[in-house]
């Protein structure tokens, strides 16, 4: 499986880079990335300021690094949530059938069926920017997703022989739960934990741009893209970078839950008659 | 045969599955009565699809019966429910049919075989490990293999495990569904001989599954037919 | 089949009512009082007695369940309330904007479509070769383009530097053709890979071994059996893109500047003007709902055990 | 005219899996005659599936294969896009698992009328010879076949199309791969009858996958023994077998006493480069070990073993 290997390599490499980067950044960051000299404003590259400055005459080197922190560690902590609400409610939906079974799903249903983007806009716009409401809006629209994944696969692990079997060895309830149901998901939900954390990093930069995540003054990449805008013909460079910098982010995202999703098939390959 | 102590016994089950989109078969029991003695090897025959694992998961208590009761040991059981149930629960054991997925695939075999000692509140003392030695050297199971995970095995040797899982809760009545029939002629010649041997060494009771004719004839005692989920004819050999 | 469309209406009958209650909620839980908001427009700060007379003409008074019932009563006979900032009943603005963001999202859609499809069939006809592993490399990358900053870079491109296309403004398909790129390119990404690992997940079933054993030739093998059996999920993914290509209209109809209902719930946000707000959510809610509920059911169509039903010759 | 018959020399298949080289199929040279149908028996594992696919060149993807295989004189193994035209036209299969190979979504009118292309026939032609082909095949109203869903048909109906798919062109040579394997009793009769009917139907030569001792009694002229990726012995094997393996084979069946083979006995290497079955031979001497075992015996029974024959 030496693809897997080599998407994996370069996955997690990008990743601690970006990751590094962003903690360090306080001791990398040649300037404080808030402090304003409006008499160097919209420079290019140069020695002084290796990325140029932005409209505020701001130092983009140091901005660009502190700009990754805020929205990979908000993505972790709303995937984190949702999965574990999720995963409660799929397991419980899945593995109980009957009520307990259908007023959940109805409930998913009733959460999925309002678009993500717009719910999200709608509760980020509402109760205002900021992080904890921005946090409130991601865990509230994605939860959902991940219960029903997580129900078909319990309904799918529930009726395997080996879970029967378990059953009529004597086994309670907890234990096949904890020791025998949720073991055997969690390949599948790494997957599509890592697929979903991307998809958080676009959610936060898609509602920081139209200024209903994180605030101005805060140095994140969709922010300072949004700040752009107005200069974009004549410092195109302070749209590029940022953009940049996201980018290799989710794809390194991208890349390592598509590594993981190799590495769980393989041994779907296996000769079956040997 | 003398009439031996009843040790697992069900009256008159009826079982009707309703025709759900899930469900192909319609398998229903009407009234069907089974008692198994102490020490017997008791055989179930039909084609498939006549209810003999349906049976088989009614008196494991793994599927509620529409009516009718499960006795063991002479007390009914199938109202009981918690600890009540536990001599039941290690009295009876079950062997499945499909060898590839009778154990947790993320599970090392070892693990598999010794965590069902812990359902019962067993700790895992010296005694025990001696009992698991033992029973390895009876199935002829090499320590190696209990390192290895399930889809690394051959389905004779899991077979074996399964066995060796259910035994080492001194069980009293194994249920085999069909255990030898995915299995190779010469692996279940050899299952066949374990499994006679072990009915002498434990004094088991044996509930023996099966569609082919020729294996019933030669392992077991007493041979029930049932046929679309009715019993036929009782007790038609007894050898 | 009935149990199935039964399932499914009940379903959507408590999804349109969730959505109601949440557009509801949104309302209740706006900052500020409506019935003041309402009188302090233009600058005239009015006194306790009459916010109490406007409450009591809004029903604001009555408990919330109340409320809930009377309002939705309202919105079912189309009143969906009047916007703050312009005064003009909301459902008047919503059916102007309506028609912008369906030739958009359609737009995307048709591309989407195709797209997924033709790639992903590209992609798993010559699985493991060069194409495969480009298809593989492009799928990644329009994953982790941030929608807005690939606007913003198709703007600089096409716009400013060759001026080929309009950078915004509504008139014929040129103004269309940067935003469908924008809002089919993740969706289609994701329709591609979704058709690659079915259709590959169907080579490996023994019906296709049987019909390569038939003396078909590859196009037959693949388009003939392997794709109608792997297009379902495609299709009922299809049902959730919609859910994303609305989403994503937020975002391309404020850069592109395109009056469709994305750039009015941007609006009303900014203006602080939630009744229209409350509108969007509502009617967003429902297209999607009933759209899914179409795909759900055509995906159903396609598997003839479904169609055909159970019985046994 | 006299039916091509298939040579096959030193032909081996390994599997590349993730644990490394699995060798599935091990040097095994034979000939099938036309005109006869011959078993090939053995248990899970013994690389029969694997021998049928190869044949017909449908091993998957991760499976490399040397050695050649003739079909009279053409070479099968090298020219794979002609093969494409032998597949179907001359050499049919009837596939594995009924229920599962037959496309789930596509009407069987669909799956006949791809089997019938190779023979050039207009719509309407097509369609009378689908018809005539369901009928030979025992369905009394082959119109409303024709029109149904897979999942619609019974496990024996479903296996009756696929052997009326296989024999579309009425090609020379048939391969049934495990063709009774998961069926109850009644349903392996039942599938027993139409093989046998096969032949009417004009089919010479065909060659049975299969571990059930019952249908290659009554159906085969001549049945090979595999084991261990290796054919051991052909021929009259169940009345009067010559090699050990087949001799502690059929003791181990239920009628005969269920006398299980012995275990591989300890320290023996299980894959010797000699006689495959060398570890749990009781009469193995050191020499089985080392050196491939001659054939011995005539055309009609011949057997791989140092002391037996």
């Amino acid at each position: 499986m030496k693809k897997s290997d080599f998407q994996m390599k370069i996955a997690i490499t990008l990743l601690s880079f970006i990751i590094l980067s962003g903690l360090l950044a306080p001791w990398l960051a040649p300037y404080d990335p808030n402090e304003i000299h409006m008499a160097v404003r919209l420079q290019g590259p140069s020695k002084e300021y290796l990325f140029g400055t932005d409209a505020l005459g701001r130092d983009m080197l140091s901005r660009i690094l502190y700009g990754g922190r805020a929205s990979i560690l908000l993505a972790l902590i709303a995937t984190t949530l949702s999965m574990t609400l999720g995963m409660i409610i799929g397991v419980c939906a899945g593995y109980f059938t009957g009520v307990c079974d259908i007023v959940l799903t109805v409930v998913t249903q009733i959460f999925q069926g309002i678009p993500g983007t717009c719910l999200m806009i709608a509760i980020a716009g509402i109760l205002g920017p900021g992080m904890n409401h921005l946090l409130l809006a991601l865990v509230v629209t994605s939860w959902a997703g991940f219960s029903r994944i997580v129900r078909t696969e319990t309904l799918r692990i529930r009726e395997q022989p080996y879970m029967e079997g378990l059953r009529a060895l004597g086994a309670g309830t907890s234990t096949l739960l904890l020791k025998h149901l949720i073991p055997n998901m969690l390949p599948n939900v790494v997957v599509l934990f890592t697929t979903r954390v991307g998809r958080s990093v676009l959610s936060i930069a898609s509602l920081s741009y139209l200024g209903l995540g994180l605030q101005p003054p805060h140095p994140d990449w969709s922010v300072m893209i949004s700040d752009a805008r107005l200069h974009y013909r004549s410092a195109p460079h302070l749209i590029i970078v940022p953009g940049l910098c996201m980018f290799t982010l989710l794809f390194a995202i991208n890349l390592l839950g598509d590594a993981l999703r190799d590495r769980m098939d393989v041994r779907e390959e296996e000769v079956k008659e040997w | 045969m003398q009439d031996k102590a009843k040790i697992l016994e069900a009256k008159n089950i009826t079982k009707i599955f309703q025709n759900g989109f899930g469900k192909k078969s319609i398998c229903s029991l009407k009234n069907v009565d089974i008692t198994l003695n102490e020490g017997e090897i008791l055989g179930l025959m039909g084609p498939s699809g006549c209810g003999k694992s349906t049976l088989a998961r009614i008196l494991l208590r793994l599927l509620p019966t529409d009516s009718g009761e499960v006795l063991w040991k002479g007390e009914a059981i199938t109202k009981k429910c918690g600890h009540q149930l536990l001599a039941f629960q290690r009295g009876v054991q079950f062997i499945p049919q499909r060898p590839e997925s009778s154990f947790d695939p993320r599970l090392r075999l070892g693990k598999s075989v010794v965590e069902p000692l812990s359902f019962f509140k067993e700790s895992w003392s010296e005694k025990n490990r001696k009992r698991l030695q033992v029973l390895l050297t009876q199935l002829s199971i090499s320590e190696e293999l209990l390192g290895r995970y399930p889809h690394q095995v051959s389905g004779g040797e899991i077979q074996r495990l399964a066995l060796c899982r259910a035994l080492l809760l001194q069980p009293e009545v194994l249920i085999l569904d069909e255990s030898t029939s995915m299995l190779d002629v010469s692996v279940q010649a050899q299952m066949i001989q374990i499994l006679a041997d072990l009915q002498e060494k434990h004094h088991l009771s044996y509930l023996f599954i099966t569609h082919d004719r020729e294996l019933a004839n030669y392992f077991c005692n007493r041979i029930i037919v049932m046929e679309k989920g009715e019993i036929l004819k009782k007790g038609i050999l007894q050898n | 089949m009935k149990h199935y469309l039964l399932q499914k209406l009940f379903s959507l009958f408590l999804v349109l009512f969730g959505i109601s209650l949440a557009a509801f909620v949104l309302g209740i839980l706006t900052p500020g009082n409506p019935a003041e908001l309402a009188l302090s427009k233009g600058g005239y700060s009015p006194t306790p007695e009459q916010i109490k007379e406007i409450e009591i003409e809004m029903g604001l008074d009555v408990p919330y369940p109340v409320q809930y019932v009377k309002w939705l009563n309202r919105v079912l006979h189309g009143d969906l309330g009047t916007s703050y900032a312009s005064s003009r009943p909301v459902r008047q603005e919503l059916i102007e904007r309506i028609p912008i963001t369906l030739k958009l999202g359609s737009c995307a859609m048709v591309v989407t479509c195709i797209n997924g499809i033709l790639i992903g069939c590209i992609a798993a006809a010559f699985r493991g070769k060069g194409i495969d592993k480009i298809v593989q490399l492009g799928i990644n990358i329009s994953l982790s383009l941030p929608a807005f900053w690939f606007a913003l870079l198709l703007i600089l491109f096409f716009s400013e530097s060759l001026g080929w296309l309009p950078t915004s403004g509504n008139g014929g398909i040129r103004f269309l053709i940067m935003p469908t790129t924008v809002l089919a390119l993740p969706a289609s990404a994701t329709a591609a890979r979704l058709m690659r690992s079915s259709l590959l997940a169907e080579f490996g079933k023994p019906y296709y071994l049987a019909a390569i054993a038939r003396g078909t030739n590859r196009f037959e093998q693949i388009i003939k059996n392997a794709l109608p059996n792997a297009i379902v999920p495609v299709i009922a993914l299809m049902g959730n893109t919609l859910g994303g290509l609305l989403g994503g209209s937020v975002i391309v109809e404020t850069i592109f500047a395109l009056p469709g209902i994305g750039s009015y719930a941007i609006e009303a946000i900014y203006g602080r003007d939630y009744p229209a707000l409350q509108g969007y959510v509502l009617v967003t809610g429902c297209v999607y709902v009933l759209v899914s509920l179409l795909v759900d059911g055509i995906s159903l169509l396609l598997d003839p055990k479904v169609r055909v039903g159970r019985r046994r010759l | 005219m006299v039916g091509k018959s298939l040579f096959i020399e030193e032909l081996s298949v390994d599997f590349m899996i993730s644990t490394g080289k699995v060798r599935a199929v091990d040097g095994v040279s034979v000939v099938f005659e036309s005109g006869k149908i011959t078993g090939l028996i053995g248990e899970s594992g013994c690389g029969k599936s694997v021998l049928g696919m190869a044949i017909l060149d449908l091993l998957p993807a991760y499976a490399t294969l040397n050695g050649k295989i003739d079909w009279g004189e053409q070479s099968l193994n090298e020219y794979s896009i002609r093969k494409r035209k032998l597949l179907g036209r001359e050499i049919g299969l009837i596939p594995q698992s009924p229920s599962e190979s037959l496309n789930p979504s596509r009407k069987v009118k669909a799956h006949l009328n791809e089997a019938l292309r190779p023979l050039g026939l207009k719509r309407q032609e097509r369609y009378k010879k689908a018809e005539k082909l369901l009928r030979d095949f025992g369905f009394n109203e082959p119109k409303r076949i024709l029109k149904a869903y897979p999942h619609e048909l019974s496990g024996g109906m479903q296996q009756r199309v696929l052997c009326a798919i296989g024999t579309a062109c009425s090609p020379e040579w048939i391969i049934a791969d495990e063709p009774t394997k998961g069926l109850d009793s009644e349903l392996c009769k039942q599938v027993q009858q139409t093989l046998q009917s096969l032949r009417i139907q004009g089919i010479k030569s065909m060659l049975v996958i299969t571990h059930d001792l019952q249908l290659a009694e009554d159906l085969c002229d001549t049945i090979a023994v595999m084991y261990g990726g290796q054919i051991v012995e052909m021929g009259d094997v169940l009345h009067h077998p010559l090699h050990p393996y087949t001799k502690a084979f059929l003791d181990a069946l239920p009628k005969n006493g269920l006398h299980p083979i012995s275990q591989i006995n300890k320290g023996v290497e299980q894959y010797s480069k000699g006689c495959c079955f060398a570890a749990r031979c009781l009469k193995s001497r050191p020499r089985c070990f080392q050196e491939k075992p001659p054939y011995k015996g005539d055309k009609m029974h011949w057997v791989r073993c140092f002391d037996a024959g």
